[in-house]
């Protein structure tokens, strides 16, 4: 077995491994740390996707942005000295049951699906690309995302800004 | 024609005056006193934009941004109907108590960035544009939605709608990486020519496509995506729910459109639309519009609230939206496009009403409906009659006319389809049970004691005088709006 | 067997149904948008990989570019509405959410 | 035949009454209070007499032209004219018709002089006669009529007026109850009646001759012949059903019951409509379409046991009745069964001539007790009356007469007319001896019970009360000239119709172009002779116990009544039941059914409506219901219970995010399932 | 003027309610005047009409036809044959009548009558369109003020008449709808227009279709678009099983609206098989007739009778004696002989004037006695002898008196019936009888015995109510006396119509 395949079997196992904390930890903070984990994992695999780039983006917004909004989240709205903080799961096992077949279904799909092979495989950098596409092709997106962005901050301001005086 | 992004902007005028009266109210909000001008001026960029909408009317149509978005007349039908619902809505807005408290420059912001997205959702053409757009709308909704400050209801429906929109769009795109993984592009002709050479598998493309759907549903609010709407109908501000049970739902239905016909089918003889082999489209939709229709009418059944009652009477006015769509072909998404602007006037008139109401009494409740045209307020109880009665679907009003377009386009197809019809019909009596509900109890049930006097402002009363007229307008002749919706289906793309 | 396609796709489905398997069972909102992060994340990882894969450009990172960039605003806004219902309701339990219903 | 002589003054012998009744029914009151009662009575009387002078010009007009050309015919407009039906508004007179409308403006005529004496002191004075004039009309239109669909209008609005006279006095109960009954039961023979109507009609145009014209029908009724209908020729069903029609104005068995309650109305309505006019209606519609009758031997023979058995019966109802008015509605009931026997063995001669004598002598007898009644301050009971003749003398001797004459002494109109029915019923081919004998038997009885109420009411001891001993008094002379007109009639009657042994009938020979020739049987006179002194005799035999129960108090009338321990008596005075049966079986079975229908109606009907409704509801309610606890419950009750003991179970809610989650997610994995198990 | 008489009779009650709606709310009596006033015009023209109706012309006349909504070829198109005259009379007739017997209501007064013009203009917009989508939506037009004047103006259980009638009447409408649709599309080119439609009637397959349960029955298009078009029509006549909507409705009414309801609303039903099942839909029509008008009008003969007399309502009564007289019609319709279905077209003309008469006699009685148990009162007859003396009137020519309307109709439907169903005849004949038993009892409960002590002081019948009733009084009797008045003016019609049916008779 080459390296390659025992370093992605390895992350792979840290990414699943960690999001399965996320979704079954009891603990509201263990579950917020394990998402540390599946981020860098996800973002490891980009890297062995040959996505630089997407990486990067991955590991400073989700690791740096996200993440750190969540774990904010998760203090003001619970008291750390709490030793167990409740992290409520309901109905799990008929979750499992539906989310087993489901994901059965899934993997049983993708195995069977056709799907379409590229010419070439890269494994080139993609920074200046995905660059020129920004200003090219994706202009329109990109100056979007700037909108949907200001949008986002008008709301969170909007929300968590106090009433008006009458 | 095929623009590139600079040649692109002249024909993006009505996008781009939408995107100046934005950034100028966030500019204006700092500087501005008055915060009710605000409101003036964003009807003011929403007329200038349906000008220029207007404007572009027999433009020749096609792609912009380099195959980001589509100009079409089925966009521009679109984007004229958001613009409207958007005018509509400020006008109610600026007179509504509820929204007393609420900041007015980020309101009408973020009102107005949701019209934005939906005519982006109404033009996308890739499947990126698509997303970015159906996110745009959906965040400037959550807000919207949660933007009474201090408001349990309020905000318990935005978080409700967070949520679900999150996990809505986070299957969407997971079905949406299948077709890009299937076709190789984001681009929908590109995806269509693909999926129609390429050797599909049925079954995945079904999945994606039903993944695709949960997004698109849970913004058209039919069965199954559909149960986070009565709260958040209920929560949200009158005005903000109108603008969502209308406007939201035509976007969903126009992106919808916009990727599974032109994209995802060729057009076939007689103005009918044949879909990809092994995806039982219209099987699945059918069930889907009938349950959706059902479901929506009988929950309305027992429902004190009336805004509550009339986001169910929505879950079923996408039911019978999606009969149109069941049969693929022209005739069905002229129906579809006929009753989505009767829809728009009728239904905003209703929570007009609602509005009215709840600014007089404070109250949603039936029972603050008590012999409402015996309280001073014969005008609003007659026009919710009107647009009740429209919303049932009988003549002469404008509803009648978009069923009938919607049953006439089920009935010819015949065979099956029959069966939608019929249940169609049991929907519509069963609908008319809970609308006359509401016109029993404003007008057979004579005032408690003590009951207040329902007063409205000029300007609801000549908004209100406008949509019913409208409505009744449109049930007479309604020749030039259909042959608007006809017009309307010509798509750039195939 | 060589890394190929498939494997990246069965961690994203894993990652999907994890996702939505934390949106089923958390009463927490919080964890429930954890969960909508394991959905977007799944997601992601089939667009790189069809980018890598199956289209040869760079369509998909450009796709999952902005899925990261959407998830993070949808996280600013979904934490100011779990800040503000927290501030009424005391709790982020969802099932506290209970003003409206039939 | 066919070309029927027009003239214009016929409409005016029916409608002239019908001015008289709008005027006194629409401005009656007014008249009344302003001007007076006279003038209702002119515009009452005044337009009857008219009818009368107008009918004896029509009298004379056909007797003017030969025998087999006597028809007049006025035609009004087309009334109905639909398809193949065209029926006209017309009116005509032949021979038969001649002598209904003398007897209806002639007996009707002096009836209305008798009312005004009568009626004098009722408030209602004016609705009185607007009642009466109007039956007038429609008597008139009735037997004038020259359609069957015409003559059903005078049919019914006999029947119409019948129902208000009988409940003329309202205001008690027991009186509009009578009227109810006999416009129902009358209504239950127009029933057969239409039903007669409609099959001659479709019968006839089957070969294209659809019509309801008295003439065309029987030019066509050949055509009938040899039709059939479930298997029963069209002719005999067709006859059948107009019997039916019959028995119910006619009150024969077993529709007779409304008759007797009739008498609830003033006594002048039950001379006129309830003995000398209305009821003779089904004798003369059987007269007026002998030749279809004649053409259905089965319904002659049905017709002809009815009718004797009605005379027979009734009979022996009127032996034990106590109430003077009764008595004679029975023998009213009775002698139409005589009528009906007489039509039954195809002798409608005869039967129209006893209808003739008849309405005289029964007339005159109601006007009688009338007068009685009159006298004796509205009492009706015979027991209570007695010895009237010195205080009543042109009562009594009219009385006497009109018994006479229905007795059949010899050389009365009753004698020569129910001689003729029984000869008739013996001798005819349709005729048997034991319908003789039946006849004589009820010819005997007659005689019992007319004589006994003659002497219960004129002889012996007075047995009312000193109150209305003294007040004893002969009516005034618009009630006496009318009934010695009568009683005239009574006697004089008769002699037009003589039987053959004396001479033979002018009005046999009258009747002949419309019954065709008198197909006598000449049997040998002497035995004509020798039935007539038999029948004689059990009528003399009839009188004799009479006389001696009654009259001397020989014998005491318990031995009859004791006999069988009662059970006769019982019967008899109680009408053998029937009304109870009547009353038990259709009334109550007609309510029942109403009931239940009405019951259907409310409950299972509208639950059936309502419950789709309610399923609907329930739908709604059981889909609420899944929201809000089916999923939470699985989801919560699974959960709390194996993993979180701990956490309290909370109460089920909707807005439950989770659960619509899983609803979605559900969908979208059946969604997969399905198309995986149907469609791959 | 004359061109448009019938556009003139449709909406000048309309342009009345716009008036209406323009006068202030507190002028009850100029509000009251002014709907009269509007009113008038079109009962002129109906006089007008029916002198100048061409009786010999079996087709249609009067015919006004504009292009409405040209790109889906539907017309404003009306224009009445002798299938519709004596409705359009009838309407005209009780519309104005109905005014000045809703001359009490004194609630929402503007509103009341607003709604009744409009309700005017929906009726009369019903009889004369000869456009299929034209008429659906006059029909539907209809109910929207129905709703309101029986919700608001009615009884104390008002709301729930008002919904039931509703909720029964969209039922059939909306079945009517796809029938209609169905029919749109069949037609070549595709159209609305009821004559065309008709001329293409031979269009309509009756091969079994492959829809279940139906191809088990052999029933093809025409079948089933009949059956859809037949119930929705037999809601409205009322029909059995569909006709509990109707009591209801009619208790709860104010007399006016029961009198428009039973007069002229339940004629609707009728006249719709006429227009539309007859003519475009033969073979069905020849098919289904016998059991679905045939045995169900005697049904409803025998049924509406005997439930009529199990009733204790006054109003009930005759709301029920509605349904068993709609049964005529019904059985008239299907004989398909001249007798049977002129009788059945008279029947309505004539079940409307009668029982328009019964509604507001009944009304005259509830408004001064405020209640209308029949046992509740007894010896009326001496309190009030006129009032009296036209109730019998109105009794009588219910019950088929002869030389009243109602006796020439119901035995040319018997007539006609005796011909193609004997039993059916016999049966409905029977219904006479329990009609007289009904009626005579309820005469004798209420009018006749000894007055009842409470009622002595009754106001006797004034004026304004006499008013009501003389017209229709008059017609009743004379309808009775020449009833070739009205029947010249159907024949020529009824026999094409006839012809067109008979052909495909088995």
């Amino acid at each position: 077995m080459e390296l390659a395949t025992v370093i992605f079997y390895l992350i792979a196992a840290v990414t699943v491994g960690s999001a399965a904390m996320v979704a079954f930890s009891r603990n509201i903070i263990h579950s917020a740390f394990s998402l540390l984990g599946t981020f860098a994992g996800v973002a490891a695999i980009y890297v062995f996707l040959g996505a630089d780039f997407v990486a990067a983006v991955q590991v400073l917004i989700y690791v740096g942005g996200i993440l750190v909004l969540i774990l904010f989240a998760v203090m003001l709205t619970h008291r750390i000295t709490d030793v167990r903080i409740t992290n409520r799961a309901v109905g799990r096992i008929p979750a499992l049951a539906v989310i087993g077949v489901f994901l059965f279904l899934l993997v049983q799909t993708i195995r069977e699906t056709p799907w379409q092979k590229a010419k070439e495989i890269l494994y080139s950098p993609t920074t200046a690309k995905i660059g020129d596409l920004f200003l090219g092709n994706y202009l329109l997106p990109f100056e979007l995302a700037s909108l949907v962005l200001l949008a986002a901050l008008i709301g969170a301001v909007v929300i968590s800004r106090k009433e008006l005086k009458e | 024609m095929d623009l590139r992004n600079f040649e692109s902007l002249k024909f993006f005028y009505p996008e781009a005056i939408l995107t100046g009266t934005i950034l100028l109210l966030v500019l204006l909000d700092l500087v501005l006193r008055r915060k009710e001008i605000l409101g003036y001026i964003a009807g003011a960029g929403c007329l200038l934009s349906l000008y220029a909408a207007v404007e572009l009317f027999g433009a020749r149509g096609g792609w912009l941004f380099q195959h980001m978005i589509i100009l079409d007349n089925f966009s521009l039908f679109f984007k004229v109907l958001f613009l409207l619902a958007a005018l509509l809505v400020i006008c109610m807005s600026l007179d509504c108590h509820e929204l007393r408290r609420v900041h007015k420059g980020e309101y009408y912001t973020v009102l107005l960035t949701s019209t934005l997205g939906m005519f982006f959702m109404a033009s996308s053409s890739n499947l990126l544009m698509a997303y970015l757009s159906l996110e745009l709308v959906s965040l400037t909704s959550y807000i919207l939605t949660g933007s009474l400050p201090h408001n349990r209801r309020s905000t318990e429906a935005a978080l409700k709608y967070l949520i679900y929109g999150g996990v809505s769009s986070g299957t969407m795109i997971y079905g949406m990486s299948w077709v890009f993984g299937m076709t190789g592009s984001l681009d929908y002709a590109r995806i269509g020519a693909a999926l129609l050479q390429g050797e599909v598998n049925h079954l995945s493309l079904f999945m994606a496509f039903v993944f695709i759907l949960a997004g698109f549903g849970y913004k058209i609010v039919f069965a199954p995506f559909h149960m986070w709407s009565p709260d958040v109908y209920q929560g949200a501000p009158t005005p903000i729910t109108a603008f969502l049970s209308v406007a939201s739902n035509a976007a969903g239905l126009a992106i919808m459109i916009r990727f599974f016909f032109p994209a995802l089918s060729r057009l076939g003889e007689n103005g009918s639309w044949l879909f990809l082999q092994g995806v039982e489209w219209p099987h699945f939709l059918l069930f889907l519009s009938m349950v959706t229709m059902t479901v929506g009418n009988l929950c309305a059944l027992n429902q004190q609230n009336v805004k509550r009652m009339l986001a169910y009477s929505g879950i079923a006015h996408a039911g019978y939206l999606l009969m149109g769509l069941v049969v693929l072909n022209n005739d069905g998404l002229r129906a579809v496009l006929f009753y989505v602007v009767v829809y728009l006037i009728m239904n905003l008139g209703a929570f007009l009403v609602v509005m009215i109401v709840a600014n007089a009494t404070g109250r949603e409740d039936l029972d603050g409906y008590h012999g409402l045209a015996w309280r001073g307020a014969a005008i609003p109880a007659v026009c919710m009659a009107i647009f009740l009665f429209s919303l049932t679907g009988l003549p002469p009003f404008a509803g009648f006319v978009g069923k009938f377009f919607l049953f006439a386009a089920v009935i010819r197809q015949g065979g099956m389809f029959v069966l939608l019809a019929v249940v169609a019909i049991l929907n519509s009596v069963i609908s008319l049970y809970y609308y006359a509900r509401v016109v029993k109890t404003m007008f057979f049930d004579f005032p408690q004691p003590g009951a207040q006097e329902v007063e409205m402002t000029p300007s609801h009363a000549a908004l209100l005088g406008f949509l019913s007229c409208l409505t009744i307008f449109l049930g007479v002749y309604w020749g030039p709006l259909a042959f608007y919706a006809e017009w309307s289906l010509r798509f750039f793309v195939r | 067997m060589a890394i190929g396609l498939t494997h990246y796709l069965v961690i994203g489905a894993i990652l999907f149904s994890l996702g939505l398997y934390s949106v089923l069972t958390r009463r927490n909102a919080i964890s429930i948008l954890m969960g909508v992060e394991l959905i977007l994340n799944g997601a992601n990882i089939n667009y790189v990989a069809f980018s890598h894969y199956s289209s040869g450009n760079v369509e998909g990172q450009i796709y999952a570019i902005f899925v990261i960039m959407l998830a993070a605003a949808e996280a600013a806004i979904g934490l100011a509405i779990i800040l503000a219902f927290f501030q009424i309701f005391h709790t982020i339990d969802v099932e506290a959410a209970e003003t409206l219903k039939e | 035949m066919d070309h029927p002589i027009q003239t214009d003054y016929l409409r005016w012998i029916v409608l002239l009454p019908l001015v008289g009744a709008a005027v006194n029914g629409l401005l009656g009151a007014v008249l009344q209070k302003r001007i007076g009662k006279w003038i209702i009575s002119l515009f009452a009387c005044a337009p009857v007499l008219i009818s009368f002078l107008l009918s004896l010009q029509a009298f004379l007009d056909l007797l003017a032209l030969k025998p087999d050309e006597r028809f007049l015919i006025d035609r009004l407009y087309p009334w109905l004219s639909v398809g193949s039906l065209r029926v006209d508004m017309a009116f005509w007179v032949d021979p038969l018709s001649a002598v209904m409308i003398l007897v209806v403006t002639g007996v009707g005529g002096l009836i209305h002089i008798y009312s005004t004496g009568y009626m004098r002191e009722d408030k209602s004075y004016w609705r009185y006669f607007a009642f009466l004039n109007l039956f007038t009309c429609a008597m008139l239109l009735l037997v004038t009529a020259d359609n069957l669909l015409l003559m059903f209008v005078g049919w019914e609005g006999v029947g119409l007026c019948s129902y208000a006279l009988i409940g003329f006095w309202y205001h008690d109960h027991v009186n509009a109850r009578a009227g109810n009954k006999a416009f129902i039961v009358n209504r239950v023979g127009d029933f057969g009646f239409v039903l007669g109507v409609f099959l001659v009609f479709w019968s006839l145009d089957r070969s294209g001759h659809g019509t309801l014209v008295f003439r065309e029908i029987e030019k066509f009724s050949a055509l009938l012949q040899g039709q059939e209908i479930w298997g029963v020729g069209v002719v005999t069903l067709v006859t059948l059903f107009l019997f039916v029609g019959a028995t119910g104005k006619s009150a024969q068995i077993p529709l007779h019951v409304w008759l007797p309650d009739a008498m609830q109305g003033p006594t002048p309505v039950s001379a006129l409509i309830h003995a000398a006019t209305m009821v003779t209606a089904g004798v003369y519609m059987v007269c007026r379409l002998h030749f279809l009758f004649s053409a259905a031997p089965a319904t002659l023979a049905v017709i002809a046991a009815i009718g004797v058995a009605t005379a027979l019966f009734s009979a022996t109802i009127a032996l034990t009745q106590t109430d003077i008015k009764r008595v004679l509605a029975y023998s009213t009931v009775s002698q139409l069964g005589y009528m009906f026997l007489a039509a039954g063995v195809a002798a409608y001669g005869a039967a129209v001539f006893h209808l003739m004598t008849h309405a005289f002598f029964k007339a005159c007898l109601f006007l009688g007790s009338g007068s009685v009644i009159h006298a004796m301050g509205g009492e009706q009971d015979m027991r209570k009356m007695g010895g009237l003749r010195r205080s009543l003398p042109y009562t009594f001797w009219t009385f006497a007469v009109a018994v006479l004459a229905i007795a059949g002494t010899p050389l009365t109109a009753g004698f020569f007319s129910k001689d003729e029915i029984l000869w008739q019923a013996f001798s005819s081919p349709h005729g048997s001896p034991l319908l003789w004998v039946l006849g004589v038997a009820g010819a005997g009885l007659t005689a019992f019970y007319m004589f006994r109420q003659f002497f219960l009411v004129f002889f012996g001891e007075c047995r009312a009360d000193h109150h209305v001993k003294a007040h004893l008094h002969e009516s005034p002379k618009a009630m006496t000239l009318p009934l010695v007109l009568l009683a005239i009639g009574s006697i004089a009657a008769g002699w037009i119709g003589l039987p053959e042994i004396f001479g033979g009938s002018r009005f046999a020979e009258w009747l002949e172009p419309v019954f065709g020739a008198h197909h006598e049987v000449h049997a040998s006179g002497s035995l004509e002779e020798i039935l007539m002194a038999l029948s004689v005799a059990v009528a003399a035999a009839g009188f004799y116990l009479a006389y001696l129960i009654y009259y001397r108090g020989r014998l005491a009338p318990e031995r009859f009544s004791s006999l069988a321990g009662g059970l006769f008596y019982r019967l008899s005075y109680n009408k053998y039941y029937i009304d109870e049966i009547y009353q038990f079986f259709f009334v109550n079975g007609t309510l029942l059914l109403a009931r239940i229908g009405a019951w259907i109606d409310q409950y299972i009907i509208d639950f059936i409506v309502d419950g789709s409704a309610k399923t609907t509801a329930f739908i709604s309610w059981i889909h609420g219901l899944f929201d809000n606890h089916v999923v939470d419950w699985l989801v919560n009750k699974i959960a709390d219970s194996t993993f979180d003991a701990g956490d309290k179970f909370r109460k089920v809610q909707t807005g439950n995010i989770n659960s619509y989650l899983y609803v979605i997610l559900g969908a979208v994995v059946l969604a997969i399932i399905v198309k995986l198990r149907y469609w791959s | 003027m004359t061109d448009n008489v019938l556009t003139y009779m449709t909406f000048f009650p309309l342009a009345g309610m716009i008036v209406v709606l323009m006068l202030p709310s507190d002028r009850h009596n100029l509000i009251r005047w002014v709907s009269a006033l509007f009113t008038v015009p079109p009962l002129a023209l109906g006089v007008w009409l029916y002198g100048h109706f061409n009786t010999a012309i079996p087709g249609l006349q009067f015919v006004e036809k504009i292009p409405w909504i040209p790109a889906y070829n539907i017309n404003y198109f009306v224009g009445i044959d002798g299938i519709s005259i004596s409705m359009v009379l009838l309407t005209a007739l009780l519309s104005f009548l109905c005014i000045f017997a809703s001359w009490g209501i004194d609630k929402g007064v503007k509103g009341y009558f607003a709604l009744f013009l409009l309700l005017d203009t929906g009726m009369m917009g019903v009889f004369v369109a000869l456009d299929f989508f034209l008429f659906y939506v006059f029909w539907e037009l209809m109910l929207l003020p129905m709703y309101f004047l029986i919700g608001v103006w009615g009884g104390p259980r008002r709301e729930y008449a008002a919904i039931k009638f509703f909720l029964y009447t969209l039922f059939g409408s909306v079945l009517m709808l796809l029938a209609i649709l169905a029919l749109y599309f069949t037609s070549e080119p595709h159209t609305f227009d009821m004559t065309v439609l008709i001329a293409q009637s031979g269009k309509y397959g009756t091969e079994p279709l492959a829809i279940w349960p139906f191809n088990q029955w052999g029933w093809g298009f025409q079948h089933v678009v009949w059956m859809a078009l037949f119930i929705g029509f037999a809601i409205k006549i009322p029909a059995f099983p569909f006709h509990t909507w109707l009591p209801d409705a009619h208790v709860e009414a104010p007399t006016a609206i029961s009198v428009i309801l039973a007069g002229v609303l339940l004629k609707m039903g009728t006249y719709g098989i006429l227009r539309v099942n007859f003519p475009m839909l033969p073979q069905a029509t020849a098919d289904l007739a016998y059991y679905f008008l045939g045995v169900l009008g005697t049904w409803n003969i025998i049924y509406g009778a005997l439930c009529a007399m199990a009733q204790k309502d006054l109003k009930k009564l005759v709301a029920y004696s509605s349904v068993s007289h709609m049964g005529y019609v019904m059985l008239g319709m299907a004989t398909f002989t001249p007798q049977g279905i002129s009788g059945a077209v008279l029947q309505m003309f004539n079940h409307g004037t009668i029982t328009a008469m019964l509604f507001l006699l009944v009304g005259v009685i509830y408004d001064r006695a405020h209640h209308r148990d029949i046992e509740g009162f007894g010896g009326l007859a001496a309190v009030m002898p006129v009032y009296t003396g036209v109730t019998a009137l109105a009794f009588f020519a219910s019950m088929g008196l002869p030389g009243l309307s109602g006796f020439i109709s119901e035995v040319l439907v018997l007539l006609g019936a005796w011909q193609k169903y004997p039993i059916l005849s016999i049966l409905g004949a029977s219904g006479v009888v329990l009609t007289a038993g009904y009626f005579l009892w309820t005469i004798q409960r209420v009018y006749l015995g000894p007055t009842n002590e409470k009622y002595k002081t009754l106001p006797e019948i004034n004026g304004r109510e006499l008013f009501t009733l003389i017209p229709l009084g008059i017609i009743v009797i004379a309808l009775g006396v020449y009833p070739n008045a009205m029947l010249d003016l159907l024949r020529a019609s009824l026999d094409q119509l006839n012809q067109i049916v008979i052909p495909h008779l088995p």
